[in-house]
């Protein structure tokens, strides 16, 4: 292995040329793919936490005690999809009301006493993602002893997850798109690099050189290649990220949302998957050598 | 130096034919040649000497016919195989077929790393190697930048360096002044009597004429009757 | 020009690997930058037009005549910004209120007479893209005799401008990056084709070929190499598009949008671009081989 | 044959080295080359014969001194008027240097393309000094298809099809047979004796024996003195 590796090490710094263009083409294929998986995956995480800002607007019974406001908060809070609960009282839901309808302040002036319910506005946790979820939660809302009605889900809501899905459909398939261009142009190039020193490794053949030794080190060259441009495309994406990052007015976007890079995992992902790609190159380039 | 009958034939051809398309490269040889002889194969230019050296190898399969290398037949051997019989062959190519991004001291050093060898072994035969065919002080030169007598002699060096069972030259010297060809030939020899069996394809009836061997002609791709062996 | 040609095809033929690979690799890169490109132009025409769902409520002075609606509305549509103008009479604001209010019915129910103003409902040109074109627009509308108040742009909707705008500066960077990166990809892969290459170069210029005479065909051969590759991206990136929009339940989706392909224009821009690539990757190799 | 003093020197070469690196692989040489002349140069292996042809038509820089050819000062050349230089010679080089993915017919063409000749003119030139190498059949052959001789062939065919005032010839015969190494010398004579100067690099010393011409001997880079001159 030792033996392997230093052979290809020795291979990479007499093919000095080859070996740019290879880590430069990699590099380039990666962070174009990345850069458009980065931007969709913080595209629908914010996308989703929009989705999420959806508040369950709970209604309570007229004859709801203000004594068991407590009881009901806490059982609220105990459903697994329920961040936080809030009660609004009907004066509060009176105020927020007049603010809503302020060209129909004179609506509410003949009234004389407050008919609005109680309520509780419901925040939902981050890993609620589906719609089908908050439909779930809101029918077991609905069950609870005093609450009169649920509301959830406005008309532009709905429209907006429509979209949400799409997006995230032509999303995933471009990110499929990509990764398999990426590896498709990645071998490519691999396959140029060994086509250009086809002589060499007849030459080896001739003189006895087994496959194993002759393409050990050229597949260990395809995985170091792959390894170094896909370092080098993310960590390019990784500056552009930085920059634009800071960019960002922190007031366009929602308080709890952060533009991320990519976790480690995918990460870890994204450079195996190029380490393969190099060495897939390499694989095709001396089968259909053989074949020849 | 026609082989006692009671010797073994190393290399054993029945029939083979060579077919390009409808140009016939080798038509119809059957020879054998034995442990530890000494053979010329001449003729003129594209009269097929390079071509049957081309099948022994297995650079190029025989379209007709059996060849046999020391007890294996090369229609049947399986691909894995051919590196081992690879192995037992020196190759001096015609066209020497240096590897251009490897210095001289690589390109005859791949052979006996191909084999597994030892580094500081490798090293100290290939430092051998070279300084017996002059070339001790090129060692980390790129091929391209030798003259092309001296490519030949980086290609004589690595066709021995493995210590091959059977030599085979393709115009070995075609590329060297006398006194270095000179220095190639008795190389070759000293070769041979350390037991090897070498086969070589030239056109230098000159050399022929001063080193004793058997000599096959080839013409248009078939063998000429060959005339009273030249014992030794 | 014609012998060029000729020559530039014969080399074409001559190096058959060597072509299909760059082609190849041409249409790979030309086919994500593009797809990339074309989800954006869609996705941003989409939320612009969403935007542009923006209604304008302009609601009525109380003591505004029933027979000077026909005069305002005429005056409201000659704005031009103004798509329509649809009244909505004090009646059919009630209707909605109640619709809207399903919750707190009981605020209506006490009610005697309909304090609401009669309103118009203005729909925006589709040429309105800009915030302040909409403010400009309130503030013009603001000004005409008969009106009490303008109303435009919900909370949600500011959010969601900026978020548009974010997702269009991303967008835009993106796709300039992504075609930059095209461009080196595919000059990369021919610059390795023209290292492959280089011994025979060399030997044309050694019997006396002027650099001319090697150039035009290899330029000549870049440039048809980025057109074949670049429509061959063009033309997969359409299969898909087809194909998606196909699949794209059309109720999702606002009734005015459709999926669009790439103008005309952008195609041939995009094709020369490719064109340009292959042929810039020939003379950098071309530049590098001469000076060593 | 020495050119008598009233001839014009076409190449002239004054106190000329060539360096590479610590190597000195031509030390000091000065030689006219007269027009119409026949010159072989000669020397052992590594003597620098390849390199001074190299200078002559600018495939590689003198490291000191200067170069004239037909008047034009080497050192001084523009790099667009060097394809110009390249035409007045017709190169036989010692690897053949034949462009692999092209066919024996397209190989020899190019020259004649690259001058911008009519189609119908080339075809008929390339086909004719194709039958006089005595390669009209193999028009269409890949040159790794073909013998080592007859890649030789077509060199040579390449270089005297464009009708070049020098020919630089070398090592011209080193992959023939006695026999086609003839056909290719007399071709080569016959050429001279349309005028043109012939520089051939050999070690061959039977074929310099056999022709007419002056012989330059060197070794190690440094011009050896001059026998005394074989006038016709
Ligand atoms: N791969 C090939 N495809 C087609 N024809 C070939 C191929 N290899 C060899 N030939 C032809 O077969 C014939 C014999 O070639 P070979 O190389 O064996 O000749 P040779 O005796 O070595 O000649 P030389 O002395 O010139 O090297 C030649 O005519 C050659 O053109
Ligand atoms: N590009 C180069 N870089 C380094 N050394 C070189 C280069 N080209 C030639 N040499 C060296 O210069 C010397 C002369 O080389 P040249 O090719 O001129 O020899 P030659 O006389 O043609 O020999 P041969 O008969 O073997 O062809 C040789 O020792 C060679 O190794
Ligand atoms: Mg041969
Ligand atoms: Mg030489």
């Amino acid at each position: 292995m030792n033996r392997i590796l230093k052979r290809a090490l020795a291979d990479i710094r007499d093919n000095g040329f080859l070996n740019a263009i290879t880590v430069a083409t990699i590099a380039l294929a990666i962070l174009i793919s990345s850069a458009f998986g980065l931007f969709f995956i913080n595209a629908s995480r914010l996308m989703t936490l929009w989705q999420q800002g959806v508040r369950v607007m709970v209604y309570l019974q007229p004859e709801f005690a203000d004594a068991a406001v407590e009881d009901l908060r806490s059982r609220l809070e105990k459903l697994p999809a329920v961040g936080k609960a809030v009660f609004i009282s009907k004066d509060d839901g009176m105020a927020r009301l007049k603010k809503q309808l302020k060209h129909q302040l004179s609506l509410l002036s003949n009234l004389k006493a407050n008919p609005l319910p109680h309520a509780f506005e419901v925040q939902l946790r981050p890993a609620v993602r589906d719609w089908e979820e908050v439909a779930d939660l809101a029918a077991a809302i609905q069950k609870l002893a005093g609450v009169a009605e649920v509301e959830y889900g406005q008309g532009w809501l709905d429209r907006f997850a429509a979209i949400l899905r799409l997006f995230k459909l032509a999303g995933f398939g471009m990110c499929a798109l990509f990764f398999i261009a990426t590896v498709f142009i990645v071998a490519n190039t691999t396959r140029l690099v060994l086509y250009s020193r086809r002589e060499e490794i007849e030459i080896m053949r001739l003189v006895g050189a087994s496959e194993g030794f002759i393409r050990m080190p050229l597949y260990l060259e395809g995985i170091l290649q792959g390894a170094i441009g896909g370092a080098a495309g993310l960590a390019g994406l990784l500056a552009g990220h930085l920059y634009l990052s800071a960019q960002i007015d922190p007031g366009l976007l929602p308080s709890q949302f952060e533009v991320r890079f990519f976790p480690p995992a995918l990460i870890a992902a994204i450079l195996g998957g190029s380490m393969l790609a190099g060495c897939l190159g390499s694989l095709l380039s001396l089968r259909q050598q053989l074949k020849t | 130096m026609m082989a006692p009958p009671d010797q073994q034939a190393i290399i054993r051809l029945f029939g083979v034919h060579r077919r390009y398309g409808a140009l016939n490269a080798l038509t119809d040889i059957g020879l054998d040649i034995f442990q530890n002889e000494f053979v010329f194969i001449t003729g003129p230019s594209g009269a097929g000497k390079s071509t049957l050296l081309k099948l022994l190898y297995l650079g190029e399969p025989a379209s007709e016919g059996q060849i046999l290398v020391d007890g294996l037949n090369l229609a049947r051997i399986s691909r894995k195989r051919i590196p081992d019989l690879r192995r037992r062959f020196g190759i001096i190519f015609q066209n020497y077929r240096l590897i251009p991004t490897r210095t001289v001291f690589a390109n005859v050093s791949l052979v006996l790393e191909a084999m597994g060898q030892k580094e500081h072994l490798i090293r100290k035969k290939v430092h051998s190697v070279l300084r017996t065919v002059g070339l001790e002080d090129r060692d980390s030169a790129l091929p391209l930048t030798l003259s092309g007598g001296e490519q030949q002699r980086v290609a004589v060096a690595r066709a021995i360096v493995g210590n091959p069972q059977i030599l085979l030259a393709d115009e070995p010297t075609g590329s060297l002044d006398p006194s270095s060809a000179g220095v190639i030939m008795a190389l070759l020899q000293r070769y041979h009597r350390r037991g090897a069996t070498v086969i070589i394809a030239t056109h230098d009836h000159e050399m022929i004429g001063r080193t004793r061997g058997r000599v096959i002609r080839l013409e248009h791709g078939r063998l000429l009757p060959q005339p009273t062996a030249d014992t030794p």
